[in-house]
């Protein structure tokens, strides 16, 4: 029950901000409402015992990359965007196209509930309680099997890192 | 019954504990950082040969609350071409993020709301980092350059010391093994040292950043008076902007509150380990009671009857938290409160020691520039920071894998690290030098960006 | 707050961002008005607005007689009264051809020194608290405290004193005038150690100051930029020494100079001016000689058609008066040169290239009082 | 724990939401909001399928997808701060020039 | 109004005193007060003439000196008058020639220093205004002031290139007396609201006038008067 109260929250927040992200004219406000969503996920990573996948959003995502885009928001300051049309020529088409994946997925997910033993739609998990902690288990993956893409991806950030720099550095 | 009503009934019963203590923190927090403005003027005035608030209450005791109904009351201005709706919200987010992230922090043993979280410390960096989102929203929606200058400001500094501070973090966290609260400080119980005395520049590293993440003097930048007016808040009045400063100080209770944690041994006394030093047990209830006696001896010495009454009633106050404090130890069969209790009055002194020492730096330094910041942060927090957690980590391995003495590795590391910082000032002091040598050119464009950090 | 240019203007880019500071800002010292053009942070070009505390004091001293005229003096710097007082009684002095007698002039060398010690700890507290340091403001107040007592005691008011008469002085010394003055003294060394113990080397301090709006002596003459700014930048001449008036030629005193011209060296320079004022003050309370302290001077004065420029030390460089009498009761023009005025015209250029922080360490070093910029 | 197909759903919303939102989208931060979104749209089917198996590989992932959604934020705003500086605009029908 | 100090070497000023209101006669200055001469006051700068011992009303003598020589040798006839007022010197300057003069003051002269730079009006006077530079030697401890009559139509040269300093003080000349300088940089008021009708410094403003449209649109409220 209290399970089912903190799901559809945070779905319904997540899903109804992302609708507005991607339509609200001003670039802050669709900043304001990606945060909301992805607060909402938190949350939903939260109810899924992903505690650090929790954190971690919250650190990396709202505290760091949000910060990052309403940082450059603010430099850029919009005030002519504003009165400029918000959406691309081609948004009849886009909304017809997304509206077909929607479809598509949607029939997939409903017609998988029928599969027999699979069970998509059922609960089949370990009970909370039973899971091993999970920041541990997670380390204990992550710096295990996990090692080479761990250090890789350590890398590329380190790649992005210069290359924004390099970027965003004046040119004299 | 209707089953909703029996699921919340449910749900109340089961969480009753952690429901009431987060109502505590919320309605309390307020007040106790109303408290800490109050002795922070105090402490001002005294440092600088005045006498401070004197008029409301005996000793100006009851100015906080005053301060408060005054701003409850002010008039609440919204710029004309302010963003209405994020104007409004903003000071929620940062007043929001300060009090969500207290909700994992252990005030003693036996009070805190979060209690299992797996990921506890990180909790509460990363929680309280959201408050960020507040100042710089603000700043945005208020529509005035000083505000958005601030605000810019301050998301700059967030983001670069909230990098040297989580490094730091890192290093008490390799000692302690975990990111649960209370493990942290049964580590070092268990250790039978604080954090601080085996990774001091790690708690160096972390009070300076600290004081940088609160917009503390003199990193005061964001809402330096002298250039900004008050930057992100300047456009602010009213109520809104007690949300800010309440938020602020919530931010300073939280930093000390980790600090403590991780560092200062937590609600653990002076010496835990130690026998014969058991005798510190009684010196909350005499602490206290001093408070008291205090109070008394004023007392008398009050110009306005009400006064004498109040500071006698403030005086009756601590003489009934030291009989609290003082009870179970004396009386076998409450034995088992002395922990939380005294644990909760040796955290709570430890915060306010962090807080005071944040208060002395802001009465005695000037402030510095934003590129001056900006350098310390990531010329020299970072760098050292980074070579901190190295060093700390090579002491781990040399005490668990070679059997070093603990001691022996950590003041390697600490000197390590120390040689470091030296040779990075020393990089730094030439670097300003070359850079004051080739003084400004008034008319060419500056290849720096102030921001680029 | 923001100027109207400023719209639509980009916080990044190549456009310059133009900030305007004041004139209602913490650190602008009163009323004084800057735009900043920036970019990013860096400043590209101020430019003063200026006038908001225009009384016309030129004109209202056209309308007075050369006494009622005197105490309007007082409103200019109005930190620094005394030494307004003084230039305008020597300057109605000369053109009337009289002088002050010995005890007189010995007596406002004292109170002018003092005034001066008084101005400099106005400027070290906003100074420093412009660059973020909050406790010496009130260590200086404390200071000025005991010499605008001094002030009261001696004529009644603190503030704008209007403490000299033309021709001499209105009020003898009180009973305790110089054990007051010698205590002042002998304590103020102590306390000036204060301000050293939290400013002078506190790194902070030096990387905010050192380096910051720095003026070449030969920059300093073109701008007639004078008092301590021009002595900060390497530039020995002080008209106590150069054309001593009042009682300045009997007494031993150092000119403090500085090397860089930059804000560290004109902190440095008024720490050593307040010394050597209380050195000038401590000298001449040993020997105030004693006598009359009203000149002869009638109670209409009716200066011989002519003209007269003469100008003081006052603490914040030359303070002059160009007074063009026609031989009647008032004056035909009253000519004030504001030392303020006149600083206040190197901030461009000492600003370009800087921050906008120091922007405010500059406003604050160049030690502008607003009454005396606008008049 | 719910059943696995609402995560699903939620996932796919979310997912289609930025699919929208990078279409249809003219300013370019917006644009990249939205693939962060298809990102975040992820890690929600990850860590529930992470937690329906209980295998903790699935967050492993998510964790590289955050450190790749920020690295691509990084850059992709590096691109608009020096688009921005030289072209004043952040639509993306306006970005047309090879070379400038 | 006395127009100017009744100095009868001095050329600029109309030998027929027009007899304003306020006229003082030429000998009418309290005599008694004036006439002990004290010690010369060590401010007082080139002396080379010794004074006058006796008229103490007429302050004004003519200056013969080295200085005012090396002046009229380079310049000529633009050195309209040389004069010594209580001690200290002033050279009546044309304002034709006052760029160059100034320059010469600045290089040769070393005059380094533009203390101050005002004006006063004379309007009964043909050439209406006088331009007032007082300038200071630092290498000779020394001020000379020149003084450079104008008519109320002409304009003079900005000395701003000469001496930076004169920036502001041209522009509040300008401010209070409406006159403007050739070669300003940024010729506007500079106290006064760039709005403001009227000079306020002249002589036929009236202290009590000010501008009530100004008032009254700006800052909303009635004249004060």
């Amino acid at each position: 029950m209290l399970d089912k109260v903190i799901f559809f929250f945070f779905a319904g927040v997540a899903i109804l901000s992302a609708g507005l992200m991607v339509t609200r004219r001003n670039a802050i406000h669709s900043a304001v409402f990606l945060i909301t969503t992805l607060l909402a996920t938190a949350g939903i990573f939260l109810q899924l015992r992903a505690e650090f996948i929790f954190i971690a959003q919250i650190i990396l995502y709202v505290g760091g990359i949000m910060v990052l885009f309403v940082f450059v928001i603010m430099l850029v300051r919009l005030d002519v965007a504003l009165h400029q049309i918000q959406f691309s020529r081609q948004k009849w088409v886009a909304l017809l196209v997304t509206l077909a994946l929607a479809l598509e997925v949607g029939v997939m997910l409903w017609s998988s509930r029928k599969v027999p033993g699979q069970g998509f739609l059922l609960p089949n998990a370990v009970p909370a309680g039973k899971l091993p902690p999970n920041t541990e288990a997670l380390a204990g993956r992550l710096f295990d099997a996990y090692l080479l893409p761990f250090e890789i991806a350590s890398v590329l950030l380190l790649v992005a890192m210069v290359g924004a720099v390099v970027m965003a550095k004046k040119r004299t | 019954m209707s089953p909703t009503l029996q699921a919340v009934l449910a749900f109340v019963q089961t969480w009753w504990v952690e429901l009431v203590s987060g109502v505590v923190i919320v309605a309390v927090v307020p007040l106790v950082a109303g408290y800490i403005v109050l002795m922070e003027r105090k402490l001002m005035a005294d440092m600088q040969a005045r006498l401070g608030p004197m008029r409301v209450g005996p000793h100006g005791l009851l100015q906080p609350i005053a301060d408060a109904v005054k701003l409850l009351i002010k008039e609440d201005i919204i710029p004309d071409n302010a963003d209405k709706v994020v104007f409004w919200i903003a000071p929620v987010v940062s007043m929001t993020a300060a009090l969500t992230s207290m909700g994992a922090i252990a005030f003693g043993p036996a009070f805190q709301v979060a209690r299992d979280i797996n990921v506890g410390l990180l909790f509460v960096i990363g929680v309280s980092s959201l408050g960020i989102f507040g100042i710089v929203l603000g700043g945005w929606a208020s529509n005035s350059h000083y505000s958005i200058m601030g605000a810019l400001r301050s998301t700059a500094q967030l983001v670069s010391y909230e990098t040297a501070a989580g490094l730091a973090l890192v290093s008490g966290l390799l000692l302690a093994g975990t990111l649960k609260i209370r493990a942290i400080v049964d580590a070092q119980q268990h250790f039978g040292v604080w954090f601080v005395f085996l990774a001091p520049v790690a708690f160096f590293i972390y009070v300076v950043a600290s004081i940088a993440e609160t917009n503390r003097a003199p990193f005061d930048l964001p809402e330096a008076e002298s250039e900004l007016v008050a930057g992100y808040m300047t456009e602010y009045s009213g109520f809104r902007w007690a949300l800010y400063f309440l938020g602020e100080y919530a931010n300073m209770i939280v930093v000390g509150a980790v600090a403590t944690t991780l560092f200062l041994g937590g609600w653990l006394r002076p010496f835990p380990n130690v026998r014969w030093m058991n005798w510190l047990d009684a010196l909350p209830a005499l602490f206290t009671a001093a408070v008291g006696a205090y109070c008394v001896y004023r007392a008398g010495k009050q110009p306005v009857r009400v006064q004498t009454w109040f500071m006698w009633g403030v005086a009756l106050a601590c003489f009934v938290v030291a009989l609290i404090l003082a009870v179970p130890l004396l009386v076998a069969p409450l034995k088992f409160l002395v922990p939380g209790l005294h644990g909760a009055f040796w955290f709570l002194l430890k915060i306010s020691a962090y807080i005071y020492l944040f208060m002395w730096l802001r009465f005695t330094l000037p402030r510095y520039r934003f590129d001056q910041l900006m350098h310390l942060g990531w010329y020299i927090l970072i760098p050292l920071a980074i070579v901190n957690v190295l060093a700390v980590g090579v002491a781990m391995i040399l005490e668990m894998e070679y059997g070093w003495n603990r001691w022996l590795a950590m003041l390697l590391t600490t000197v390590i690290t120390l040689a470091t910082a030296l040779f990075l000032l020393r990089l730094n002091d030439k670097r300003a030098a070359a850079a004051s040598s080739a003084a400004p050119p008034p008319e060419e464009p500056s290849t720096e960006d102030s921001y680029a950090g | 707050m923001q100027d109207d240019a400023a719209q639509n203007q980009t916080l990044l880019g190549a456009d310059e961002l133009v900030l305007n500071m004041g004139p209602q800002h913490p650190s602008t010292h009163g009323v004084l008005r800057v735009k900043l053009k920036l970019d990013g942070e860096r400043v590209r070009g101020t430019e003063c607005v200026i006038g908001y505390l225009h009384r016309g004091v030129e004109k209202i001293a056209e309308n007075r007689s050369y006494q009622q005229f005197a105490p309007y003096v007082d409103r200019m710097d109005y930190v620094a009264a005394v030494s307004n007082g003084l230039g305008y009684c020597e300057a109605v002095e000369k053109l009337l051809n009289v002088e002050a007698p010995p005890r007189a002039k010995v007596i406002r060398t004292i109170m002018t020194e003092l005034q001066r010690i008084a101005s400099h700890l106005i400027w070290l507290g906003t100074h420093a608290l412009d660059i973020g340091a909050l406790t010496p403001l009130f260590y200086c107040l404390r200071e000025r405290e005991e010499i605008l007592k001094i002030f009261e005691k001696y004529c009644g008011a603190r503030l704008t004193t209007h403490a000299f008469r033309i021709g001499g002085l209105q009020y003898e010394a009180y009973d305790s005038f110089e054990k007051d003055v010698e205590r002042f003294c002998k304590d103020f060394e102590r306390r000036i150690q204060e301000y050293v113990d939290l400013l002078t080397g506190n790194s902070i301090w030096i990387g905010r100051t050192r380096n910051v709006g720095v003026l070449s002596a030969e920059e300093c003459i073109a701008l007639g930029a004078s008092g301590p700014v021009l002595r900060a930048s390497g530039v020995k001449w002080d008209l106590r020494k150069a054309q001593p008036y009042a009682a300045y030629d009997q007494y031993k005193f150092e000119i403090p100079v500085g090397t860089n011209g930059d804000t560290y060296d004109r902190y440095m320079v008024r720490m050593e001016e307040m010394r050597q004022s209380r050195l000038i003050c401590l000298q001449a309370i040993e020997n105030i000689p004693a006598g009359p302290i009203m000149g002869k001077v009638g109670k209409v004065l009716k200066p011989p058609a002519g003209e007269i420029y003469h100008s003081i030390e006052a603490p914040k460089g030359i303070l002059g008066y160009y007074i063009v009498s026609d031989g009647t009761t008032q004056p035909y023009r009253v000519r004030i040169r504001p030392p303020s005025f006149i600083n206040l015209q190197a901030l461009d250029k000492m600003a370009r290239g800087h921050l906008v922080a120091d922007v405010v360490a500059i406003i604050g070093t160049l030690d502008i009082v607003l009454g005396e910029v606008d008049r | 724990m719910m059943p696995i197909g609402y995560y699903l759903f939620l996932s796919m919303a979310l997912f289609l939401i930025g699919a929208i939102g990078v279409i249809t989208r003219r300013n370019v931060i917006v644009v990249l909001m939205s693939i962060e979104l298809i990102l975040n749209a992820v890690n929600i089917n990850l860590v529930a399928f992470s937690r329906i198996f209980g295998d903790v590989a699935g967050q492993v992932f998510a964790l590289f997808i955050i450190a790749d959604a920020a690295a691509e934020a990084v850059v992709g705003l590096g691109i608009i701060i020096a688009f921005f500086r030289n072209r004043e605009t952040v639509l993306e029908d306006e970005m047309d020039l090879l070379k400038w | 109004m006395a127009d100017e100090p009744k100095a009868p070497q001095s050329p600029e000023s109309p030998k027929p005193d027009s007899a304003g209101a306020k006229s003082a006669p030429p000998t009418a200055p309290a005599s008694a007060e004036a006439a002990p001469f004290p010690a010369a006051k060590p401010a007082a700068p080139a002396r080379p003439a010794p004074p006058p011992p006796k008229p103490p009303v007429v302050m004004q003598i003519p200056l013969d000196n080295d200085l005012t020589k090396r002046y009229r040798e380079q310049f000529g006839a633009a050195i309209l008058d040389a004069i010594e007022d209580r001690k200290q010197p002033y050279l009546v300057i044309a304002a034709t020639q006052l760029a160059e003069i100034a320059r010469y003051s600045r290089d040769v002269e070393k005059f380094d220093l533009l203390e101050d730079y005002t004006a006063v009006d004379w309007p009964r006077r043909e050439k209406r205004f006088d331009l007032i530079a007082i300038l200071y030697s630092f290498p000779h401890n020394m001020r000379l002031r020149l003084k450079i009559p104008l008519a109320a139509d002409e304009t003079a040269a900005s000395l701003v290139e000469i001496w930076p300093t004169a920036n502001w003080l041209e522009r509040e000349i300008f401010d209070m007396f409406g006159i403007s300088f050739n070669g300003h940089p940024d010729m506007k008021r500079i106290l006064l609201p760039e709005e403001w009708q009227g000079h306020p410094l002249r002589k036929d403003y009236d202290i009590l006038q000010q501008d009530t449209a100004w008032v009254r649109e700006n800052l909303g409220i009635a004249s004060g008067q």
